[in-house]
C-alpha cells in the first residue's frame, strides 16, 4: 500500500485532486481511498488529505502519520512546518520551481505554479494548480499517462477537459527530483 | 493559565491568530499608495481583520488574508491587490 | 417551619424555596405543574426572592437554566416524560458544560400512547447524559434531596436530577418535616462558582475544539460523576447530622442482614415493598429488601457489599431496557456484579408500566414466583 | 446624525488572525457591533460560522465572556442569563456592571431553529438584544436554504433555485411590538453603530438584523462583500429601517430611495453580481422570473411605506 | 450501475435513492450534509421520485418522518450528534408508535464544547429509545446496510439506525458496488404498513391511554425488538444470497476461531483493527476480532457463542457510560454475558473519543497491554 | 354572505359522550369545524384538552383518522403527512382521495411550543390548515399563562396577574403572507363554517385561529362561552377578518364595529364576565389598569383598519 | 375489531359515550319548553355535546352534561336548568 | 391503618374533602395520606381519592383497592358501579337522605345535600356537600368534633370558616347507619 499525504490552502482544489488520483488508481484495476481532513476553519485556511493506494481491499481508516510521500502544494507549507509527522524514508513532492533541500529526504518537484500560468489555467488571477500536480503524481505513483488523462476528460467532457489532460501531461512529464 | 488546558470548564481565552498568522492565507496581497490615500479611514473600517491601522494606513501582513474588500472599497484607488510569490 | 401536611410537588418546591434558588425556569406539565405553580406563587408573594422565566417549552427551559447557571445563578427547573426527553440535547450540554443544575423529573410514562401516569422511562433513558439521579420514596427524602441535590451539583460542578414518582408521590399529601431557614443557610452556603461568565475576565465557554484537547474534557467528566459518590455520601451524613433525617445514601436497606435473598427497586414501589418483604418473612422466606437511591453515578461497589454472600438478587424495574432482556436497572445489576459477584443468582420482573398499580401484595406474589430454592 | 466612520471608536473585540474566510462582512459586522457595545458585554452564540471563526480552544479570537449554546436556543439561554443577573445584581452578587447581553447569531439560529425561544423572550420582553446576521444560508454546513434564503437563489439544498421567498423576519419582529427593532447592513457601519448603541440604552427585548453578503455561500469574489450589501441597499430589497414600540422610521439611505431621491438600482443588476443566481438568470424564463423578483421588491418598499405610516 | 468511487455520505444517498424512498425529511449538520445535498440534488434531476422536505430543524425533521411513515410513505432521514440529541423526544415517539421510519445518523461528538469529529457517543445515548442500531465498518457495507434497513424496518415496524463514523466512514471516498434498480426492487417491495392513517377507516393514533392498557403496547414493543433478531439475520442473509455482500449479520467475526483474546468494537476502529490484530499475531499471541454491526436489539447470546471457550474479552469503547465505570459496550457486554459466561475476563478500554485518531499500531498497543497472561 | 345556522350540515364528527367539560367551546368550534371539513379530513392533535377529551385508547370520540405527536411538532408533522400523501398519490398508492389534513391545537401549541415548525412550515407554503383553537391558557395542565394570555389575567403562573400583553399570532402569521388566513370566534359558527370551507378550497398554507373561552379558565359559569365570546366580538378586543394572500377584509361582526354602526362593547363589562380579571378589577388601580387595556383594544382596532388598507 | 386492542399499533376506534354516560355528570338539566320554542336552531348550533336533535328540539339526556349554553343561548328563553334530583 | 376511599364528581370537591381530613388526622396526632387519583377527563367527571390514617408512618402508596371504608359523595355512583374493588369487610358511606341497602355491607348515610341547602352553603344552585360531609367522616373515623372544626376555622379564616364549621359540626352529629 501507498500513502501519500496532501497538504494545500482552500481553493487550491487538493480533495479534488486526490478524489482524480483515486478514480486513476481504480481505472489501473488498483484499490484507492482519499481521506480529507476537515477542520472548522473557513475558506482560504490550510486543507490536507490522504491518499492510499493498494492493491488489496483497504480497511484503515486512520490518518496518514508516516506517508509514502508528503505532497506540499506550495513551498510556503514546508516554512509552516507540514512536514512534521512523516518517517525517515518518506518523500516530498513540492509544487515549486526548483528543488530544494529538506534533510534526509528524497524531494520530488514540480512547477505547478509555473505550467499552470503558462498554459493559461488561471482565473481572476489565480492559478490552478491542482492540475499539472495530479499529472505529477500519477506518474509517480505508477498509473499510465493515458489513463491519468482519461479520468480527467470524463471528469470535465469536452473542450474543458481537452486543455486541463494537455496540463496534466506536462505536470505528469515535468516532475523531477 | 492562557494557553492550554487547566480546568474542567470548557473555556477558551481571548488571543490574536488563533488560526495561527492567517497572513499566509493570501493569494493576494494588498498594497497601499500613500501618495493616492486621502487617510478617509474606509478601508480600515470595512477591513473584517482589523488589520488596517487608522492613524497611518499600514497594513498587518501577519494577520491580513488578503481578502481584497479595502482595494475595492477605496474611494481613491489607493490600494492594489498584487500576487504574492 | 416543622411538619406540614402536604403534597410531594410542594415538598419539591419548599426546598427550591429554602435552597434561596436565583432563577427558575420551567414549563408546565402533567404531573409537574403544581411544583411551578407553587413557585410562581411564593415568588409573586415576595416569599422566594427568585426571577422566575416562564419559558415557551423545556427545550428552552433546560437552556435557560444553564445559560443562567453559567451567569453565575443557582437556578432550578422541574418537569416529568416528555419535557425530560425535549430537553436531551440541553441535558447533555448541563453536563458537558459542568454546570450545576438541580431538576425535579415527575417520573411519567412516555409517549406514545399517551399516559399520565408514572413508569421509569423517561429518566433510565437519560442514563448516558451525565447527570447524576436520585430516586426517592417519601415525601420527606423529596424535600431533604433536593436540598442535598444544590449541595452535590455545586461542590461537584454537575447537573443533578431528582426524581418522584408522578401522582404516588408528586400528588400525595403527607407529613413532612420543613427545616428552619438558618438551618437550611447553614446546610447550603451560596453557589460561589469557581469559573463564570465574567466581563471583568472575559473568556468564552464551549468553543470548537480539535481531536487533541476535547477528549480531555469527556475524561474529566466521567471522572468527576465517579468521583462524586464520596462527596454525595459525605452530604447525607452532613444532613443527617444537622436535621437528623437520614434515607440512606447510595442504598436504603430493609431487613437485609440476615437476608439470604435481596429485592432491588427504586421510588415508592421500593417503599411499599417493604410491607411485602414483612409478609414474605413471616411466610419464612429470609428476604430483605434494598431501595436504590442513587442511580447516575451507580453505586456499584456498594451494591457488591449488599449482595455479599446473598443467594440471590431479585430486581424490580418500572422500566424496559428496549434491545436487553428485562430492565435498564436489572442491566445495570448485572455490568455492575459482573467480576464483583459473578456468583449470585439474578431475577428480573418488569413491573408497574404506565401506572400500573403496585401494591405489597402483588409484588409479594411476584417477589414469591422468583425466589429460588 | 449618522455617526461618520472617523468618529466610530477605535475599539477592536474581534481579534486578529481569527478562522473566518478572508472577506467575510459578518465578522466585520461583528466587529463595527462591538465599537457600540463596548467591554460590558456578553456574546451568546449559536452554532454557525461566527462560532467557526472563534478559533479552537483554549484560545478564542472575541474578546468578551462569551457563551456557545445549543442551537434552537438563542432566545430562552439570553434570557435565562439576563434573570441570572438581574437576580445576582439585586443580591449585590454581580461581579462588575450589569452588562449588556447580546446573541450574535445567524439567519439559520433565527429565521429557523431558534425562531421560537426568540419570539417567547420578545413577548416576555426580556431585556438583551437579539442581533441576527444575515447571510441568507446556512454558511458554516456548507450553504443549504435557510427561511432567509430568497427566491430563486441556489444553495445545495435547493439546487434548483429555492421555490419559495424569503420569510420577512423583520416584519415578523415588527408585530411583535418589541421597544426596539433596526435592520442594518455591513455596508452601512455608521448606520449599524447608531443602532447598537440605541438598542443597548434601551430596556427590554431588541432585535436587530444584520445584512452581510457571504462571498462563498452566494459566489461573488471575496472582496465583494461591501459592494454587494450596498447595492443591496441601493436596490431597496435590503431596506434599512428601525422601530421604537412598533414605529417605523426609514434610516437614510432607504428613505432617499423610497422618496425617489436617488434612483434605484435595478435587481437585475444586483442579482447578475451572485453566483448562486447564475443559473436562473440563464433559464429560458430568465426575464420572467426577474420581473416577478422585481415586482415583489417594488411591492415591498410600497408596503413598508405605507406600514410605516400605520402605527 | 456496478462500482463507482465515491464517499460514505454518497453511499447512503444512493441507498436511498434505491429504496425508492417516498419522503425525505432533514437538517443539515456537520458532517452529514452531504448525504442530504446529494439527495437534494437527485430529486431536483428527477433521479428520485420523492418529496424532499427541508424542515427547520432535526426535532421536526423526525417529527415529519413519524407523520408521514403514518401516512403510508416510506421515509428516511439522516443527521448526527446535536441533530440526534434534538430529535431524541420524537426517537421515543418513532418507536413507540411502531413506525418504521430508517435514519443514517453520521457519528460524531457531543457538546460541549464542540467537535465536530467522531465518537459514539450520539448514538449510543439514544440506546432507550426502542431503536435498532447498526453500526457500519465500511462505504459497502453503508451501501448494503441502508438497504437492509428499510426491509428489516418495514417486516418488525420499528425504526431502524443506520450509523457511520463521522468524516472517517462519511467522507472517505473509497470504491464501493451500487447495485442495479431490479435488483433492489426484488430485495425490497414497496411499502405495504399493516395500519395507516385512512380517511376510508378512520381511526386515532397514539390517545391517551390508562393503567390498563398502556403497559401492554410497551411489553409488545419490547417483545417485537427482541424478536427483530431472527429478521435482522434472515436480511442479511438474503441480501447476500440476492448480491453476494455480506459483512456479517449480528457481528463480523475476524480469525477467532482459534484465539483465546477476542477484542470487541464497533465502526471504522473495528475495520482497522484487523490489522492490529495481524501483528499481535505475529508476535504470537493468539487473539482474534469480533466487530459488532448490531447494537440493538443487543445480540447477547450471539456473543456468548462467540466467547464460549475464550479466556478474555478485551472491549474497546469510542464512548463514555457516565457514571459507569467504562464504556457503554462494555456495560452492555457485561450485562449481556452475566448468567452466560461468567468465567471469562473482561477488560476495557476507551478511546478515540472527539475524533482522537486511532490507527492499528497504537490499538494493537492498547490491546497487547490489556492481554491478561 | 355568511351560512345560516338553517344551511349548517348536520353531519357530526364529534361524537356524544366524550370527556371535555361540560360546556367545552373548543370541543363546540371542532363540531363547526367538522361540519366545514367533511368526513374526507385527516386531524393532528398536539397535547391539549382537545386529546384528554378524546376517551381512552382503544376507543376515541373524533370521527376522522387522527394522529397524536409531540408538542412542538405540528407544523412539521403535517408537512410529512401531506408530503406523504401527494407522494402516494403521485404514485398511484394513495388510499381513497387526496384528504385534507389539518391541526387542531391550541394557543399553547400554536403561539409558544409549536410556533417554529409553523412558521416554517408557512414559509414552505406546505399544504394544510393549521387551525389554532385559542382559550389563551395551558387549559389542559390546569391554566397556565401562554403567550396568548393577556395583560393582566390571572393564571397559575401568573398569580398577581400577567405582566405583558399577549402575542398577536393573528398579525404573525399575516406578515407570513400566506395564501389564506382568517380569525374566528366559537360565538359566530357561520363564519366559522365559511372561513374552514375556504380554507379547504385554497391551496398551500392556511392559518385559522378560532376564539375558545373556557370557563374553568377564565372562571366563568360552564353555560358562559358563548356569550363571552360574543362579548369578545363586541367589544373589539377580538377582530374578525380574512386574508388571501396577505389581503385583510374584515367580516360583519366586525366590521360593523370597526364602522362604528354598531357601538363596541367597553373592556370593563367584558372584563367583569371572567374571574381571572377579578383580582386586577379589585385591585386599588383598577382603573388606571382598565385604561390601559381599553386604550390597547382601541388602538388595536385603529391599527388593523389602517393595516387592512394596505397590502 | 373495535372494543379492544388487537395490535401493536396504539390506535383507536370511534364510538359514542368514549367517556361514558356523561349524563350522569349534570348537576342541572336543560328542560326545553316547546310552546316557547321556535325551532330556530340556536340551541342545536351551540351544544358542544352535539345531542339536541336540529329537528325537534330534543335532547339525548344520556349524554348532556348540563352545561347549561342552550338555555342561556336561546333566544326564546325558552330551555330551563333545573337542579337533578 | 384505616383506609377510605372517597367518589365523586368533579367540582364537589373530593380532593379538598380528603385533605381536610388528612389534616384533622394530623392534628388527632395521627399519619395521615391523602392519594388522589387523577384522570384526564375534564370537568364534570367522575372523581376519586384515596385517605389512609395510621398511627404508624405510612409507606404504602399504591391505589385503593379494599378500602375499610367506600365514601360515595352521591347515591348515582352506586347504580355506576363503584361499590367494585372493595372487600367483605368493607362499609359504606353514602351521601343520602335516607339509608339505602347493599347487600352484605353495612351503610352508613348522612344527607350532606340536604344540610347543605338547608344552611345555605349553595352557589348558583350547587351545593357544597364536601363540607357535611367531612364532618360527618371526621365522626365516624374518630376526630373529636373540636378538632375537626379547627381544622375548617384554620383553612378559611373568619366568617367563612365559621360558617362552614357550623355545617361540619351538623354533618358530624347527623351520621347514621
Ligand atoms: C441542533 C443542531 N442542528 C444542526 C447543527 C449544524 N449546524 C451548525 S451551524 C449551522 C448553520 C448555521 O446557519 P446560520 O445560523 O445562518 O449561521 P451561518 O452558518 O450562516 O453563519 C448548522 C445547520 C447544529 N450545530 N445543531
Ligand atoms: C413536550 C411537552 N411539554 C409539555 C407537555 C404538557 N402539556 C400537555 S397539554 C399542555 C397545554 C396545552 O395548551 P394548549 O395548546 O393551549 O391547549 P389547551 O390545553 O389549552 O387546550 C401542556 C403544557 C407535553 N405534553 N409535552
Ligand atoms: S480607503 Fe483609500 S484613501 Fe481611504 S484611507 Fe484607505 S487607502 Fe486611504
Ligand atoms: S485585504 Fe482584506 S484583510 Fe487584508 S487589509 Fe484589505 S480588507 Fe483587510
Ligand atoms: S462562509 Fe460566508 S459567513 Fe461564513 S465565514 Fe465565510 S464569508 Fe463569513
Ligand atoms: S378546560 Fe376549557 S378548553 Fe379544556 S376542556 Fe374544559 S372548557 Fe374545554
Ligand atoms: S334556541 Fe330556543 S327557540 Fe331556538 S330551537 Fe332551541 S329551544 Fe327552540
Ligand atoms: S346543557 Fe349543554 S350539553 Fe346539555 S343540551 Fe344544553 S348545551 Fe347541550
Ligand atoms: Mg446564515
Ligand atoms: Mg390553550
Amino acid at each position: 500500500m501507498l500513502e501519500l499525504r496532501i497538504h494545500g490552502y482552500g481553493g487550491q482544489g487538493v480533495v479534488t485532486m486526490a478524489e482524480l488520483l483515486a478514480l486513476a488508481a481504480l481505472e489501473s484495476g488498483l484499490v484507492a481511498q482519499t481521506l480529507p481532513f476537515f477542520g472548522v476553519e473557513r475558506r482560504g485556511a490550510p486543507v490536507k488529505a490522504a491518499l492510499r493506494v493498494s492493491d488489496k481491499p483497504i480497511h484503515i481508516y486512520s490518518q496518514s502519520v508516516e506517508p509514502d510521500f508528503l505532497v506540499l502544494m506550495s513551498e510556503k507549507l514546508l516554512d509552516m512546518g507540514m512536514n512534521v509527522g512523516i518517517k525517515p524514508e518518506s518523500n516530498i513532492v513540492l509544487n515549486a520551481p526548483a528543488n530544494v533541500a529538506v534533510l534526509g529526504h528524497l524531494v520530488y518537484f514540480v512547477d505547478a505554479t509555473g505550467i499552470a500560468i503558462a498554459n493559461g489555467l488561471v482565473t481572476d488571477g489565480v492559478p490552478y494548480i491542482n492540475i499539472p500536480m495530479y499529472g505529477a503524481l500519477c506518474r509517480l505513483i505508477g498509473i499510465e499517462a493515458e489513463v491519468a488523462l482519461n479520468v480527467i476528460k470524463n471528469r470535465w467532457p469536452g473542450k474543458v477537459g481537452e486543455k486541463n489532460a494537455a496540463v496534466a501531461k506536462i505536470g505528469y512529464d515535468s516532475l523531477k527530483n | 493559565m492562557k494557553n492550554g488546558i487547566d480546568d474542567f470548564y470548557p473555556i477558551s481565552w481571548p488571543q490574536e491568530g488563533v488560526a495561527g498568522a492567517t497572513g499566509a492565507w493570501r493569494l493576494k496581497k494588498p498594497v497601499v499608495d500613500k501618495a493616492k490615500c486621502t487617510n478617509c479611514e474606509i478601508c480600515w473600517v470595512f477591513c473584517p481583520e482589523a488589520v488596517i491601522n487608522r492613524e497611518d494606513i499600514t497594513i498587518d501582513y501577519e494577520f491580513c488574508k488578503g481578502c481584497g474588500i479595502c482595494a475595492e472599497e477605496c474611494p481613491r484607488g489607493a490600494i492594489e491587490m498584487v500576487l504574492e510569490d | 417551619m416543622g411538619t406540614v401536611l402536604d403534597t410531594g410537588c410542594h415538598a419539591v418546591a419548599m426546598a427550591v424555596c429554602n435552597a434561596k434558588v436565583d432563577v427558575v425556569a420551567a414549563y408546565p406539565i402533567t404531573p409537574q405543574t403544581s411544583i411551578v405553580e407553587a413557585i410562581a406563587e411564593m415568588v409573586e408573594k415576595g416569599t422566594m426572592a427568585t426571577r422566575f422565566l416562564p419559558v415557551e417549552g423545556e427545550h428552552s427551559a433546560m437552556a435557560a437554566c444553564t445559560a443562567a447557571s453559567a451567569g453565575g445563578a443557582r437556578v432550578f427547573t422541574a418537569t416529568s416524560s416528555q419535557g425530560l426527553l425535549y430537553m436531551h440535547e440541553v441535558l447533555h450540554m448541563a453536563a458537558g458544560g459542568r454546570l450545576p443544575v438541580v431538576m425535579a423529573n415527575v417520573n411519567r410514562a412516555v409517549f406514545p400512547p399517551w399516559s399520565i401516569y408514572v413508569d421509569h422511562q423517561d429518566s433510565l433513558a437519560q442514563r448516558d447524559t451525565g447527570w447524576l439521579q436520585f430516586y426517592c420514596a417519601s415525601l420527606q427524602e423529596i424535600y431533604d434531596t433536593i436540598l442535598q441535590a444544590f449541595k452535590i451539583a455545586e461542590t461537584v460542578s454537575l447537573p443533578v436530577m431528582v426524581n418522584l414518582d408522578g401522582f404516588i408521590l408528586s400528588h400525595a399529601s403527607m407529613p413532612f418535616f420543613v427545616q428552619e431557614q438558618e438551618v437550611v443557610d447553614k446546610f447550603l452556603p451560596p453557589f460561589e462558582p469557581s469559573w463564570v461568565l465574567d466581563t471583568t475576565n472575559p473568556n468564552s465557554f464551549g468553543n470548537v475544539t480539535d481531536q487533541s484537547v476535547y477528549h480531555l474534557y469527556r475524561k474529566m467528566l466521567q471522572e468527576a460523576i465517579l468521583a462524586s459518590l464520596p462527596v454525595i455520601k459525605n452530604v447525607a451524613k452532613e444532613y443527617k447530622d444537622l436535621t437528623g433525617f437520614w434515607h440512606g445514601d447510595t442504598f436504603e436497606p430493609y431487613k437485609t442482614d440476615d437476608a439470604e435473598v435481596l429485592v432491588l427497586s427504586m421510588g415508592s414501589m421500593a417503599a411499599e415493598v417493604k410491607s411485602s418483604i414483612d409478609m414474605l418473612r413471616k411466610e419464612g422466606h429470609k428476604v430483605g429488601a434494598l431501595r436504590l437511591r442513587l442511580f447516575r453515578p451507580f453505586p456499584a461497589d456498594d451494591l457488591a457489599v449488599y449482595v455479599a454472600g446473598k443467594k440471590q438478587l431479585i430486581v424490580l424495574d418500572r422500566n424496559h431496557a428496549f434491545g436487553n432482556e428485562g430492565g435498564i436497572l436489572f442491566n445495570e445489576v448485572k455490568a455492575a456484579l459482573f467480576g464483583k459477584n459473578n456468583e449470585i443468582k439474578l431475577a428480573n420482573k418488569i413491573m408497574g408500566i404506565g401506572g400500573m398499580d403496585l401494591n405489597w401484595q402483588t409484588m409479594a406474589a411476584e417477589i414469591r414466583a422468583l425466589l429460588e430454592d | 446624525m449618522v455617526t461618520s466612520i472617523k468618529n466610530l471608536p477605535s475599539d477592536e473585540f474581534v481579534l486578529q488572525g481569527n478562522s473566518s474566510c478572508a472577506g467575510c462582512s459578518a465578522i466585520l459586522a461583528l466587529r463595527i457591533v462591538g465599537k457600540a457595545l463596548g467591554p460590558n458585554a456578553m456574546c451568546i452564540l449559536t452554532p454557525s460560522c461566527m462560532v467557526a471563526s472563534m478559533g479552537l480552544t483554549p484560545k478564542t479570537a472575541y474578546n468578551w465572556p462569551c457563551l456557545n449554546i445549543c442551537f434552537a436556543t438563542a432566545g430562552a439561554s439570553a434570557s435565562g442569563l439576563v434573570y441570572a443577573l438581574e437576580a445576582l445584581e439585586k443580591k449585590g452578587r454581580l461581579k462588575g456592571e450589569m452588562p449588556t447581553v447580546f446573541n450574535w447569531v445567524g439567519d439559520g439560529g433565527t429565521y429557523d431553529i431558534g425562531l421560537q425561544a426568540i419570539s417567547a423572550a420578545a413577548e416576555r420582553n426580556d431585556n438583551f438584544i437579539h442581533i441576527c446576521y444575515n447571510n441568507e444560508a446556512y454558511s458554516n454546513t456548507g450553504v443549504q436554504r435557510s427561511g432567509a434564503t430568497p427566491l430563486y437563489a441556489y444553495s445545495t439544498t435547493t439546487p434548483g433555485g429555492k421555490k419559495e421567498p424569503q420569510k420577512s423576519m423583520p416584519r415578523l419582529m415588527l408585530e411583535h411590538r418589541i421597544p426596539y427593532m433596526a435592520t442594518a447592513a455591513v455596508s452601512h457601519p455608521g448606520d449599524l453603530y447608531d443602532k447598537v448603541v440605541k438598542a443597548k440604552n434601551t430596556k427590554g427585548f431588541k432585535y436587530i438584523e444584520i445584512f452581510v453578503p457571504c462571498w462563498p455561500g452566494w459566489r461573488f469574489a471575496s472582496s465583494q462583500a461591501v459592494a454587494v450589501s450596498k447595492m443591496a441597499v441601493n436596490s431597496g430589497s435590503w431596506l434599512l429601517w428601525e422601530a421604537e414600540n412598533g414605529k417605523v422610521e426609514f434610516s437614510a439611505p432607504s428613505k432617499r430611495i423610497l422618496d425617489g431621491k436617488v434612483e434605484k438600482t435595478p435587481m437585475k443588476d444586483y442579482l447578475a453580481l451572485q453566483g448562486r443566481f447564475a443559473k436562473v438568470l440563464k433559464s429560458p424564463d430568465a426575464e420572467a422570473k426577474l420581473a416577478e423578483i422585481q415586482a415583489e421588491v417594488d411591492h415591498e418598499i410600497e408596503f413598508m411605506k405605507k406600514r410605516a405610516e400605520i402605527y
